[in-house]
């Protein structure tokens, strides 16, 4: 189940949710991404301007590309039960942006699905990140390591 | 008529969300639909040509630049995602 | 840090603690695992009485062990912040067993961290399954599967 | 002396949790020690020698049946580990 919303989200509803769905799971797998509190080194000129993100995403793809990243992660791993929400708009620093959740008989399959999900949610999903501090906004670029954690799924058995 | 979207910091630099434009003929790709669309709105349209830092999804699917049009479809221009 | 305990445990409370232990984590990856309500095929032949669990441990041992286990965690990734629960005694079909968090910079280094302190945990604590299906009980076998999964880490960059 | 814990199959086989014996000799092994407690407890200990189904911790540390010992340590048998 895929969840795109601007209001924050409760990961025990979505943790429970799971265990209702999937009573016979062996374990449940999880991630919630974070905006961080502090900056990167890079980012110190800027000061100590507490950061904050605004998240946009092209609607009507946004919910297609969850559920084929969800449906490639079914095809692969025994996934009994799954939750992704994502949000957008403005988030706070040390805000939840996203979570995934993964039930399954057997927990390699779980984190292996959460995982998976993750990094091609990072690079399949049309969500765009800028960075906003104190002043200041910008774009946040794409980085070359999250390609390449999404590309090693396609050697992987 | 196609419908194009931009999306984040392409959205931005080009400083339009949405616009419509006739297809100029059909079975046309990718990269020649943005040939026309530079023509057609001027040189700041230049920037779609960069295929390693513009990502193009045909009816929100993402397409290679060879992808054929047929007409009415939506096309989408945006910057590699980092969401997540 | 490290709970051992019969009484169950809440996950949002873990992981809030968490992200107040780490306020600059990038994200937290976590594993929760269950006592299933079904019967694996093999256990068909015992019906359908619910299946309860007894866990017995090695006092002393447990604690050391897993805090050896978190160490090294933290030796090879990124950890900002880890919890592990681990409960001990009865537990009815559906409860949760084990709990592992772990907040990081980065969500590669959540996921192998909590996925490698589960490995171990596995292998390497001193936990033993007693299995009751009705009027019958016995003593879980470890599984070959769970050594593999443990010795893959010793491959791992 | 030495004190001897069994845990989980092996404390119920054994029909024991715990027991001391004294140390035979300083600089014994884990081996020998096994062989002195199946002279010493009967033919029941024998199980105490298949190194694959039981695992042996001294002092809460687990070790391989070379280790030598030398009088004062937390012994435990049991067998592989099944949690989480």
């Amino acid at each position: 189940m895929i969840q795109v919303q601007n209001e924050d989200f409760d990961i025990a509803a979505l943790y429970q949710a799971l265990r209702l769905e999937a009573p016979n799971a062996g374990g449940i797998a999880s991630f919630t991404g974070l905006v961080r509190e502090f900056y990167e080194p890079q980012d110190e000129k800027q000061g100590d301007a507490v950061r904050s993100l605004y998240l946009e995403h092209y609607p009507g793809m946004t919910e297609k590309a969850l559920a084929d990243i969800e449906a490639q992660a079914r095809g692969r791993w025994d996934v009994l039960a799954c939750r992704v929400v994502h949000r957008v708009g403005e988030l706070g620093a040390g805000e939840q942006i996203v979570y995934v959740g993964v039930a399954s008989t057997h927990r390699g399959d779980a984190f292996a699905a959460a995982e998976f999900i993750m990094d091609y949610l990072k690079t399949r999903a049309p969500f765009w990140k800028k960075q906003r501090c104190g002043e200041q906004s910008e774009w946040i670029e794409s980085r070359a390591s999250d390609e390449q954690a999404r590309a090693r799924w396609e050697k992987a058995p | 008529m196609l419908t194009l979207h931009y999306f984040a910091s392409l959205r931005e630099t080009l400083g339009v969300d949405q616009e419509t434009v006739a297809l100029p003929a059909a079975g046309i790709s990718v990269a020649e639909l943005i040939k026309h669309v530079v023509v057609l709105h001027g040189a700041s349209r230049e920037v779609l040509q960069d295929a390693s830092r513009v990502l193009v999804a045909v009816d929100q699917t993402i397409v290679e630049r060879d992808h054929v049009l047929q007409g009415g479809e939506e096309i989408a221009f945006f910057p590699p995602m980092t969401g997540g």
